[in-house]
C-alpha cells in the first residue's frame, strides 16, 4: 500500500499554519529525530494559563507538517489543561485520517505539544520558587 | 489542466505510442491462444517467437533463451531461486550486492533463511563494487553471483565485464546472474561478451507495457521454474502468455535500439544539465553516485539538505513535477534507502534525497522548468525546517 | 479476405473495444508506479483499488481479498501451494478430481512428489464429481478441496454449493478451492453462499486482456505467497502491477454483468441451436458432457467417429472456423484429454472430439455457416478414412 | 511448442495424393492403431518389380494424411528396391521439415510401405513355390 492522504492533510501540508519561528517563547521543545526522518520544533506563548500563541517548525513528511499546523490550531487560545487533554486520535480525526503508517507523526505531534506545556509547568513553579521576595 | 513533467522513468515509463499500436492488433485481431492449432493461435504463437527474436538480438542471445515473465520482479526470482534450487547439490554459496533491487534482496533473504550462505558486496562511495572482494568470496560452494548492471537509485554502472572475466576463468561452473533493469536500452549489453548465464529485462522499464519481464537464460543452464503450472507455449514459464504484451514489449526494445545514440545522448545531455543546474542555483547538495561515463544516462540524485523527501516530492507534485525520493517517510519500514545507507550516506541526509530520472521524451525546456521550481520548493521547505548546518552536526546517529 | 469464425473461446477471447478504450489511458495518461508518491502513481493505485473492487463485487466479496495475478494458471498455483505450503503443519491431505484443467493437476502432481497426499474424486459419465465420494475421502488431515466451477473442455457445472456446504459443516477448517475460469460471467458465483475460500479468475476468458488473472483469497486464510520478490502495492503477490491489465479485466467483468442475462441467454440460444444441428444432420457423433440446464451456456463438445480432431481442426480452419480438439495429436503428450478419459470415452473416439466454444459475440449466421461447412468436412475425412464402424469394434486397446 | 507445419504440409494435407480405396491390390497393410490416434492403411500394385500403383487411407492428424500424400507420390513408379531405400528422413525432407513432435508420422507412413513391400515379396515367394507346375 502507497501513503494515502486525504485533501484535508494535503490541504494542510501546503499552506501551514503557525510554521514559523517565535521570538521570546515561554518554551522551546524539540520532539523526534532527524536520523529517523521526522523531527518538530515547537514554540510556546502562555498568558494566564491560555495558549497565546503556539509556532512550530518541521523537518519531515508530509504529514508531520500538517499535524503540526493541526494541533496547533486546534490548542492556540486553549488552556493548558484543554490542550494536554488533545490526542494523536484527535488530531488525525481533524485531518480526515492519517494512513497507518503515518500515525506516528500524530503522536510526534501531540508529544512536543505535552512535552512544551510540562517544561512551562516546570519552569513556573521553579520561578515560583525562585521569585519569592 | 496543469502540465505534467515526468521524471520517475527508473520506476516506470510511459507507453510508446507505437507500441501501443504494435499491441493492438494482438487484442482484437490475432487474439487467439497461442497452443491453438488454428490461425489465430499460430499468428499469436509466432508473434511470441518473433518477440523473442527481436529481444535477443539486442543482448547478442539466442531466441530460445528468452523466456518471458509477468515482470522484472518474477524474472528476478526465477533467476536466483531457480538456479538455487536446481544446483543445491553443488553448493549453497550465493553472492550478490548490498545495493541491488530489493526484488533480488528478498529473495536472498528468503533463501538465507532455506540454508543458502549469501555474501553481500560491499560498495564505495559512490555504489562500485570491488571484484576483488568478490575474487576473496568465492569458494567451491559458490554456486551463484548476481550483480546487478546498473544502480536503480544512484546510476552506477558496475563492472560486469570484469565480473564476467573473472567467473569464466574459474574451473567449477558459477552461474552469473545480471539485473539490467537499469541499464537496458542505455547502455550495451552483450551476454556473450560479459559472460552473462541470466539477465533479468523488464518492458514496462523501457516505454513497454507493464505486465512483461524476461529472463535471458543461457542455454545448458541449470535452472528449476518456480511457477508449477501448465506450460503454454513456452518453456519453463507455465500459463497463458501476454501475447500483446510480449509484442509490446519486443516493439519498445526495437525503437530503442534502432535509435540507440540519438536518446541516450539526449538522456546524458539533460541529465548533466539538471546536475549542473542543481549545483549551481542550491546550496548544500548532495550528488548520489558517480558522475560521467560511470553514470547512468539517465538518473540524477540529490540530497537536499535539512528537509525530507517526502515533503519535497508532493511539494513538486503540486507543480506537475513527478519524481521519487529514498526518504524513510516514504517507505513501508520507515528506513530510508538501503542503497543511500551502503554508500555511507547518513540518515538525516538520505531522509532528503529526491532522485529524478529520465527518459527519452524529457526536453531541455521541462529541465528549465524543474531549475525554476526547484529552488524555490527547497527554499520554502528549509525555511520551515528546524534544522541548519550547526543542528545536523550537533544531532547524533 | 477470409471470414473468420471463432468458436475456441473457453481458450482465450477477443478482448473488447471497451476493454482496449479503458485500459489506454493508463499506458500513456495515468501510466506512474503504483507505489510512488505523485499523482500518476496515486492515479495507477486508485486503478488497482477500483478494480478490485468492481471483481470483488461480482462474486459477492470484498476488494482487499482479491490479488490480482499474471494469470490463472498463476492464481490456481497460488491458491494450491499457497494454501498447501502454509497448512502443512495441520495436515497434508488434499481433495481434487480427475478433470481439472492441467493447471491445477501439475500443482497436484508437485505437491504429490513433495508428500502430499492427493485424492482424485472420480466422475461420471457427465463429467459430474460424487459429493459422497468426497465425503467419504475427508479425513482429519484434510486441508484443502479444490474442485473446478464449470469444466473447461464438457462444460459440466459442478455441484459447487454442496461442496461448500459439506466443508462448512466439519469442525476443522477445510480450505475450499473452486477454479472459475470457465464458469465466471457465465454462471453466477457467490463466495459466500457457496462457501468458497479461494477462487480462481482470468480476463482473457472474459474478452478482457491476457496477463492478467486473480485469486479472491477470503480474509483470514492461511496462504503463503509463491513469489516471494519485492512488494509493490498489492499484498501477497510481488512485482510492479500490470495495471492497465488490471483495469481491462475489472472493465471486462463490469460489461460482462451489466449484460449478463441477456449475454448468457444468447449463448445459450447458439450452443442448443449447434448441437442440434449437428445431431441433426451428422451421423455417428457424440456429445460430451450434459445438456440443457447443468452444461455451461458456452461449451459444444463432439466427436466425430472414425476421423481424428486435429485433421478436423485444420480443416475447419481453413475454412477460417477455429476451434479446438481433444485429440492426443493435438497435444504435447500425445495423450488425449484427460477429461475425455475420465469419463470414460475410448481414446479412438477421444481423438475426433471437437470443442466448438461460444462467446456473446458469435452470431447465428455463423454457426448456419459452421452447420454448412462441417458436414462436407466431416464427409471428407471420413471418406478418406480406413475406420467404419465394424473395424473400430475389432481393434482393441 | 504448438504444432508448426510447414505450407508444403498443409498443402498435401488439404490436398492428399493417391488417396482412396485400391480394387485389386497386391497388397493391403495396416500400420499404427487408432487407439494411439494414428493409423494408415496401404494398398500396392506391383508390375515387373515396379510400383505401379499405391493408395492409401488415413485416420490422423495431418501429418499423417501429408506423409502418406507426399511418400505415395516418391514411390509410385519406383522399383521396389529404390522404394525400399525412403526413410523417414526423405519423407520429412520432401515436406520441407516436420515438427519434432511429428516425426512418428514419418516413420509411420515408411513403415506402412516397408511392409507393404515385405508382404508383396513373402506372397511372390509363396506363389512362386505353390505354381511349379
Ligand atoms: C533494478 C530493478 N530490478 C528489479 C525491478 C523490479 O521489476 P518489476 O518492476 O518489473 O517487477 C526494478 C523496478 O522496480 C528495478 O529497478
Ligand atoms: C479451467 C481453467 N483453469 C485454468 C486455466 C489456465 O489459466 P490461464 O490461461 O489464465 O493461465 C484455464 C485456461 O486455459 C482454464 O480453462
Amino acid at each position: 500500500m502507497p501513503i494515502k492522504y486525504s485533501k484535508k492533510v494535503l490541504e494542510y501540508f501546503m499552506n501551514p499554519k503557525n510554521i514559523g519561528e517565535m521570538e521570546n517563547p515561554d518554551v522551546v521543545v524539540e520532539e523526534g529525530n532527524p536520523v529517523c526522518g521526522d523531527m518538530l520544533r515547537m514554540y510556546l506563548k502562555v498568558r494566564d494559563g491560555r495558549i497565546e500563541d503556539i509556532k512550530f517548525l518541521s523537518f519531515g513528511c508530509a504529514a508531520n507538517i500538517a499535524t503540526g499546523s493541526i494541533l496547533t490550531e486546534m490548542v492556540k487560545g486553549k488552556t493548558l489543561e484543554e490542550a494536554k487533554k488533545v490526542t494523536m486520535k484527535d488530531i488525525a480525526e481533524k485531518l480526515e485520517g492519517l494512513p497507518p503508517i503515518k500515525m506516528h507523526c500524530a503522536i510526534l505531534a501531540a508529544k512536543a505539544l505535552h512535552k512544551a506545556i510540562e517544561e512551562y509547568e516546570k519552569s513556573k513553579v521553579k520561578n515560583n520558587y525562585a521569585k519569592p521576595k | 489542466m496543469k502540465r505534467t513533467v515526468y521524471l520517475d522513468n527508473e520506476r516506470t515509463t510511459i507507453v510508446a505510442k507505437e507500441v501501443i499500436e504494435a499491441m493492438l492488433p494482438y487484442m482484437n485481431e490475432y487474439y487467439g491462444h497461442p497452443a491453438s492449432l488454428h490461425m489465430l493461435g499460430q499468428q499469436a504463437y509466432e508473434a511470441i517467437e518473433q518477440s523473442a527474436e527481436t529481444i535477443a538480438e539486442t543482448i547478442n542471445a539466442k531466441p530460445d533463451e528468452i523466456v518471458f515473465t509477468s515482470c522484472g520482479t518474477e524474472a528476478n526470482d526465477f533467476a536466483i531461486r531457480g538456479v538455487a534450487y536446481a544446483n543445491r547439490s553443488r553448493g549453497n554459496h550465493i553472492i550478490t550486492t548490498k545495493i541491488e533491487h530489493p526484488s533480488i534482496m528478498r529473495i536472498t533473504e528468503e533463501l538465507a533463511k532455506q540454508g543458502f550462505k549469501i555474501d553481500y558486496l560491499e560498495v564505495d562511495k559512490e555504489g562500485f563494487i570491488n571484484v576483488e572482494q568478490l575474487e576473496n568470496l568465492l569458494t567451491d560452494e559458490t554456486i551463484l553471483v548476481s550483480v546487478m548492471h546498473v544502480n536503480h537509485e544512484i546510476g552506477t554502472i558496475e563492472p560486469i565485464k570484469e565480473v564476467g572475466k573473472l567467473l569464466r576463468e574459474r574451473k567449477q561452473k558459477i552461474y552469473f546472474h545480471v539485473d539490467a533493469q537499469s541499464s537496458y536500452t542505455k547502455i550495451p549489453i552483450d551476454v556473450q561478451d560479459f559472460n552473462i548465464d541470466l539477465l533479468t529485462l523488464s518492458s514496462h522499464k523501457i516505454h513497454g507495457p507493464k505486465g512483461v519481464g524476461a529472463l535471458y537464460i543461457r542455454q545448458g543452464t541449470k535452472i528449476e521454474p518456480i511457477l508449477k503450472g501448465y506450460i503454454s507455449v513456452q518453456r519453463l514459464r507455465p500459463g497463458t502468455e501476454n501475447v500483446p504484451g510480449i509484442v509490446g514489449f519486443a516493439k519498445a526494445a526495437e525503437i530503442a535500439f534502432a535509435n540507440f545514440e540519438k536518446y541516450v545522448s539526449h538522456m546524458r545531455n539533460l541529465r548533466d544539465k539538471l546536475i549542473k543546474g542543481i549545483e549551481d542555483n542550491i546550496p548544500e547538495v548532495l550528488l548520489h553516485g558517480p558522475r560521467g561515463d560511470k553514470r547512468s544516462p539517465s538518473n540524477v540524485n540529490f540530497s537536499f539538505k535539512y528537509i525530507e523527501g517526502e515533503s519535497i516530492t508532493l511539494h513538486l507534485n503540486m507543480y506537475g513535477i513527478c519524481v521519487s525520493t529514498g526518504s524513510a517517510c516514504a517507505s513501508r519500514k520507515l528506513e530510508p534507502s538501503h542503497v543511500l545507507t551502503a554508500i555511507g550516506v547518513p540518515p538525516e541526509i538520505a531522509h532528503g534525497s529526491i532522485m529524478f530520472s529520465l527518459s527519452r521524451y524529457n526536453t531541455e525546456e521541462e529541465i528549465n522548468y524543474v531549475l525554476d521550481v526547484l529552488p524555490k520548493v527547497i527554499e520554502k521547505l528549509r525555511s520551515i525546517s528546524p534544522l541548519t548546518p550547526e543542528s545536523l552536526k550537533k544531532s547524533g546517529g
